[in-house]
């Protein structure tokens, strides 16, 4: 190719302009979300931890993986309990979201101890909980907005 | 032969072309040479799009797509005799005569001679593309 | 016998004696003659060849590497065009591969890199 | 007699071969959010790989020259580098992925975080490359691959409702999550068409020796291989929107994919989850590694072969070397594999124009195909699917802001 100095800054600016989209493309792989989206996870969550426990009860999966997973799970549900903006909801759910979500932590806690224990009867009530704690987050959902 | 300079073909390829009163030619696709007595030598230089398009091999679909979108102005390509072409300075070549004194590049002359078409095995005829009526000066 | 040098010749595969790859038709040089149709002199192998046609920039880098690894970054291979023997998908020349400034690394790698990994 | 082995053992290959990290996940991911709805990625997809595999075997059995050569070869280096640079890029995150694939299916079935497994796995690959020849990673890989049928079994145990499955081939506009939607459709486009796979297949043919003779074989190959391994990952897709949509489970992480069959086949379903991800992987990480060390080498002119011993062919050796490393350093640096997987099928996605254009010149040049070249059929199937490659290249990045993550 011709090494002219116009053409030249003109590959300069392609590059430049290259470089800017794949700097928003990287960006937006942390792109904050809304409320709907972030109660769908949790009550996804939800069903994972009921799935897991029914699972975990007949011994269709192994224990380390349950483990594992409902570790993970903790994590992401902590973090949507972090990063969720409440100004967001709607005034009947503020409260009602954290607490839900808080309680969506714990019953994972106590399954991963089910776990543990090898505490079959707890299982299939961890598998309870989890069931109702996905209508909750479900009715949540509903009412900021989420088809 | 008083002095001898080199050019690179590589570099030379994609400049831009002018003629004798600065008028752009297109850029520069193609060097044809002949075998003779054992040296390639080099007949003429192919100028413009059609000239890439050719060097792609494009065939009958390549040649519709860019009468197609391009019509006539896209459709050309200039045969520029090498008596013709000053390589003084490689990165801007010049043409000594006028545009128009050069001749088209295109289908007239390409359906003049018949173009053997599908060799059956390419790689048996040792894959030397017998195109030889294209678009040559003999 | 035309011979097209951009579509027959640059950027095609160079297959020595012992039809060994030794790289591909990184550059064509053309002898200019006064008063004389200018001449297809020779071809050219390397990293550096290929480095200048994609810009100054590429270039530099590729210089750079030279100087700070001779073995890696080896030097340009020109091989005149009354040593090849055929020209057609692949380029054949007469000559011994080995002998060659591109495959200088290929060797130094087999020599210092890979040779020393067991199983090579 | 052989040639009927041959056929066998190529269609075989290419179901094995089909299913990877990126085709499971993004399938489950798609029936888990939209049930049978977005089926027409799956085959949209394995139509253009069909295509695509079909056509490089063809330029490489009747000139010789694999895609890379002839990208080289007709276009020059100033054209070549780009798919060279962005075919080595994608393919390099797309092999991190296949590693963190079969390191997370090592960490579910141990215990031991992936992090662990993915130097270990890269090993292993590369003792595979280093040792063995082409027919051992290609058809070897490939024979175990087989075991992802279970997903079909799985599919067929929970018998779909099939008219519905039908009306899924059928694009249709999405009721909820438009930009999800669209998202998750061109993820599966970029897992079903992976370049890697055909400048894998085209370099295979090389190295085999294909001749004009071999295209019966070749286009058998390519039709019914890519239709099973199509089959496959619908398979995976039916049961995803069978299983995780009704219980109201999304995949926010890799790991909850490996549910997928235990509601069907029990604990048996989880062990073959996991021993499917964790080959189908595998046999994708060998292969990407070699097609990213043969498109080097092609391309720059080295000695490469599969086949040949590592000291022969010493430039070749080295770049799949530090390939393989390097991927398997970026998976145990504890980059999260789903976020990672997802990026660079969307990635490959958008890089397909790229690769898919110019084979309409490569395939229309006599010089190259002579009388095999492309005809109507070929073209027009071919320019729809390069148009459908810009439109997705154009679409992928606002769809990664608002459909990502």
């Amino acid at each position: 190719m011709p090494t002219h100095t116009a053409a030249v800054r003109q590959k300069d600016r392609g590059r430049r302009t290259w470089l800017f989209w794949v700097t928003v493309w990287l960006a937006a792989g942390c792109g904050s979300k809304t409320p709907p989206k972030q109660l769908e996870s949790a009550e996804s969550w939800a069903a994972t931890t009921r799935e897991l426990a029914i699972q975990r009860r007949v011994g269709s999966v192994g224990r380390a993986y349950t483990e594992d997973m409902l570790e993970a799970g903790r994590r992401d549900v902590r973090e949507i309990a972090t990063a969720i903006d409440l100004s967001k909801l709607p005034p009947d759910a503020r409260a009602a979201v954290p607490l839900a979500l808080a309680r969506l932590d714990t019953l994972m806690r106590q399954t991963a101890e089910s776990v543990r224990r090898g505490d079959v009867v707890a299982l299939g009530l961890d598998a309870a909980a989890a069931d109702a704690l996905g209508d909750t987050l479900r009715a949540l959902r509903t009412k900021a907005g989420g088809e | 032969m008083a002095s001898v300079r080199e050019c690179r073909v590589e570099l030379l390829l994609g400049c831009r072309v002018v003629d004798v009163d600065g008028v752009v030619v297109g850029r520069l696709e193609e060097i044809v040479a002949e075998l003779d007595d054992d040296e390639y030598v080099v007949r003429e230089f192919h100028v413009g799009v059609f000239a890439a398009f050719e060097r792609l091999g494009g065939g009958m679909l390549g040649r519709g797509l860019l009468r197609l979108v391009g019509g006539k102005r896209l459709y050309t390509g200039y045969v520029v005799p090498w008596k013709v072409m000053d390589l003084s300075d490689p990165e801007r070549p010049r043409v000594t005569v006028p545009k128009r004194e050069l001749r088209e590049l295109g289908e007239t002359q390409r359906s003049a001679g018949t173009m053997p078409r599908g060799q059956p095995s390419l790689r048996a005829a040792g894959g030397h593309r017998q195109s030889a009526n294209e678009n040559t000066v003999s | 016998m035309e011979f097209r040098v951009v579509h027959d010749l640059l950027d095609k595969p160079v297959l020595d004696d012992e039809r060994r790859n030794i790289g591909r038709v990184d550059g064509v040089v053309l002898e200019l003659r006064r008063g004389a149709a200018p001449r297809v002199a020779a071809f050219e192998i390397g990293g550096r060849v290929w480095a200048r046609r994609l810009g100054p920039r590429m270039a530099r880098w590729v210089e750079w590497m030279g100087k700070r690894w001779p073995a890696v970054a080896n030097g340009v291979t020109r091989i005149a065009m009354r040593d090849v023997r055929h020209v057609g998908i692949t380029v054949s020349v007469k000559c011994d591969g080995r002998r060659l400034p591109t495959l200088a690394w290929e060797q130094w790698l087999r020599r210092r890199v890979i040779g020393r990994i067991p199983g090579a | 007699m052989k040639r009927l082995l041959d056929l066998t053992l190529g269609i075989v290959t290419s179901i094995g071969g089909f299913l990877e990290a990126g085709s499971i996940i993004t399938a489950v991911q798609g029936g888990a959010q939209f049930g049978y709805q977005l089926l027409w990625a799956v085959a949209v997809g394995t139509l253009g790989l069909m295509l695509l595999v079909e056509q490089s075997g063809r330029l490489a059995a009747v000139s010789g020259r694999t895609v890379g050569d002839a990208l080289r070869e007709r276009f020059g280096i100033n054209f070549f580098v780009i798919p060279l640079v962005i075919g080595l890029l994608v393919s390099f995150l797309v092999l991190a992925s296949e590693i963190g694939g079969v390191a997370l299916a090592l960490q579910m079935a141990t215990g031991i975080g992936f992090q662990w497994w993915a130097m270990p796995v890269a090993f292993a690959g590369w003792f595979l490359l280093w040792k063995g020849t082409f027919g051992v990673v290609e058809k070897g890989s490939s024979l175990l691959g087989l075991v992802t049928i279970a997903f079909i079994v799985a599919a067929l145990k929970l018998h779909p409702d099939w008219g519905r499955v039908g009306a899924g081939l059928i694009p249709t506009l999405p009721a909820h999550d438009g930009p999800r939607y669209w998202y998750i459709a061109v993820s599966i486009l970029g897992a079903s068409i992976s370049p890697y796979l055909y400048m894998f297949y085209s370099s295979g043919a090389v190295e085999d020796g294909w001749g004009v003779s071999d295209l019966p074989t070749n286009r058998a190959t390519a039709v019914l291989g890519m239709s099973f391994g199509g089959v496959l990952s619908a398979a995976v897709l039916i049961v995803a929107a069978l299983v995780f949509l009704p219980r109201g489970i999304q995949v926010d992480r890799y790991e909850q994919s490996a549910l997928l069959l235990t509601p069907v086949l029990g604990h048996p379903g989880f062990v073959l989850f996991l021993a499917s991800l964790g080959i189908a992987c595998f046999g994708a990480t060998v292969e990407i590694t070699l097609s990213m060390a043969y498109l080097l080498a092609q391309g720059l002119g080295w000695d490469w072969s599969e086949n040949a011993k590592p000291r022969d062919n010493t430039r070749f050796s080295l770049a799949y070397t530090v390939a393989i490393l390097l991927a398997g350093a970026v998976m145990a640096a504890g980059v999260d594999p789903l976020r990672l997987t997802s990026f660079s099928m969307m990635l490959t996605a958008a890089s397909l124009p790229v690769t898919v254009i110019p084979m309409l010149v490569l395939m229309n040049d006599e010089a190259l195909v002579g009388e095999h070249r492309n005809r109507w059929f070929g073209n027009v199937a071919l320019g729809a699917l390069s148009v459908l490659a810009t439109a997705v290249l154009l679409s992928a990045v606002p769809l990664q802001i608002i459909g990502g993550g």
